[in-house]
């Protein structure tokens, strides 16, 4: 099964990245596909490349550039939340990409489910 | 359809919302904070235990026990399920709410 | 609207935005309407369900100059002309915030919970923020 | 001490928290989507009613005018601060306690 | 402690922080913990309530390495090493989530409202998050 | 009075920037000084100088830098949670600093009151 998800929150402060990492990894194992991870609200935080958690802590963006990598998941930051908080091309982490609130409802057209996690 | 809530239910009115709006054939997953509504002898526990004869009730086993909340103090008929059990409940409802 | 041919082979989906949340506190409000809008320009088969405190998003009269914020009510009027026109909102919750859909600033349904449920039940896509 | 209350009491616990530990000489201060539990009939403002007598009440304007709601409908006894207020509020009081 | 010396002239004011929300899914109780630390390093008068969720973050036992996130507990049981001792619970939060402090991870006090009430009026600085 | 501010929450999402901005400019109108505003949790993000808003909406960034400057307002983001969420000084908005907690506890401390915003 193709499965879409949107993430609403953002890294550390509230649990939702976290879940929603867990569920995409837990549901490539189960051996379906991961149509597109969409960001949105402070979920675009999720795609900053200049965060440097504890060393101890997991480290929630390298790890969301690692999925995509060995996955070829596609990860979309929403351009208008995205530039309100100050996320840009310049500290963009790898493996995600800038685009419109076009590619979230496509991910609702064309998965054949969307699960959303936020606060 | 599959709804899931993230809160407890304790601070916030979304369990009892999310309650009033399930209809027969849904399913409910408690996860993250969620969790703690399916503690026996809470006030969550008796909302939910009013539903699960049309509707079963899963909790996302980590989230639990991240908490140090212990599967012994569950109310009966809750069922458990990791993060495999939550991918398959997606697959097998039509459609997810996530009651935020 | 311009942007509806632009992806899938003419796939329409049944989309719930659900609408929990006061505005102003948050910004949900302001940005779960950006995506109905782009949802109907990919013509979509759009509803919006107001309940608990999303009620609070329809009250007409908001004046959030003083607090330095944009009033973003007429995005609501601007629906019609995306032939967005399914707004269900929830009898009880009107009822328990002492609201009147008079004082709203767009025609809506008023549904009761069962309906509420129905409507719910009934979605391919189901969107909460 | 100033509390201040800046959560819906539709959806949240916070307010019933607060004004189960307000003493007298405190005053309470809603603020953002707080105001909402102002409004008259409603089971928040029964409880705003109950603590009226040993504790003021205030409501802030801006924040109230924001969503749209009435000075009108404001159960009374409540009262309204702008930003001014506040500030007075927060010396007036020795210290200021966020139920957030 | 040693950076104590820091800063202002001996003044030693009550801290307060109010905890009233749960363990892990928020970060707001692993962070408090961080200025708590802090301010008795600072030589404040430091109190700390557990009331509503916050009574979660007390309990014995979390394992959240599944959840990829680190157990944040022994941090409680390092309070004592920095003399803070003052840990307030309400018991009634406590009751209405069926939870005991014998499952806690650190001795605490615990208080009725009444009492709880008395000590929030008491201080000079309340900090919550 | 000497009033120190805390603010817990980013800009945008949550109103507690707006109301925390709103609440200082009230108390300097009324004659009174900011000890300090302390950003702490995804507080940190209100120091972020890549952030872009709609044109007509509110420029929160902007707005405390020019507060900063126009009053001599001492604005610190902690260093914690900041590194954990992507603020560094290459992205750090003019009139903010970057410190440790030890800058909250003073302003505890030091200030007559110290006033929270957050979510």
């Amino acid at each position: 099964m193709n499965i879409g998800i949107l993430v609403n929150e953002g890294p550390y402060t509230h649990q939702a990245a976290d879940s929603a990492y867990q569920f995409a990894s837990a549901a490539l194992r189960e051996g379906h596909t991961i149509h597109r991870v969409f960001f949105y609200h402070d979920g675009v935080y999720n795609g900053s490349s200049l965060t440097e958690p504890p060393r101890d802590d997991r480290q929630i963006v390298e790890r969301w550039s690692t999925l995509a990598r060995e996955h070829h998941i596609d990860l979309v930051v929403c351009v208008a939340a995205a530039l309100r908080r100050g996320i840009r091309e310049q500290n963009l982490a790898p493996g995600f990409r800038i685009s419109g609130l076009g590619q979230l409802v496509e991910s609702g057209i064309q998965a054949d489910r969307l699960v959303v996690f936020g606060d | 359809m599959l709804h899931t809530v993230n809160k407890s239910p304790f601070a916030s009115a979304t369990l009892s919302a999310c309650i009033e709006h399930i209809t027969p054939g849904a399913a409910l997953l408690l996860i993250e904070d969620g969790v703690t509504g399916a503690v026996a002898g809470t006030p969550a526990a008796d909302l939910l235990a009013a539903i699960l004869g049309r509707c079963p009730v899963y909790v996302l086993q980590p989230d639990l026990a991240a908490r140090g909340l212990r599967e012994a103090r569950l109310l009966p008929g809750v069922e458990l399920v990791d993060y495999a059990g939550f991918v398959r409940l997606v697959v097998a409802h039509e459609a997810v709410q996530a009651w935020l | 609207m311009t942007m509806a041919g632009e992806e899938k082979a003419g796939t329409v989906k049944r989309f719930l935005f659900v609408n929990r949340k006061a505005p102003y506190g948050t910004i949900y409000a302001l940005e779960a309407l950006e995506v109905v809008l782009i949802a109907a320009a990919f013509d979509q088969d759009v509803s919006l369900a107001f309940l608990d405190d999303g009620v609070y998003q329809l009250l007409a009269g908001n004046d959030p100059a003083p607090i330095g914020m944009k009033n973003f009510s007429p995005t609501y009027r601007a629906l019609e002309d995306y032939d967005i026109t399914k707004l269900y909102v929830d009898r009880e919750s009107l009822a328990l915030r002492g609201l009147d859909t008079a004082a709203f600033i767009v025609p809506v349904s008023v549904v009761d919970r069962g309906q509420m449920a129905a409507i719910m039940a009934a979605q391919d896509v189901v969107l909460s923020f």
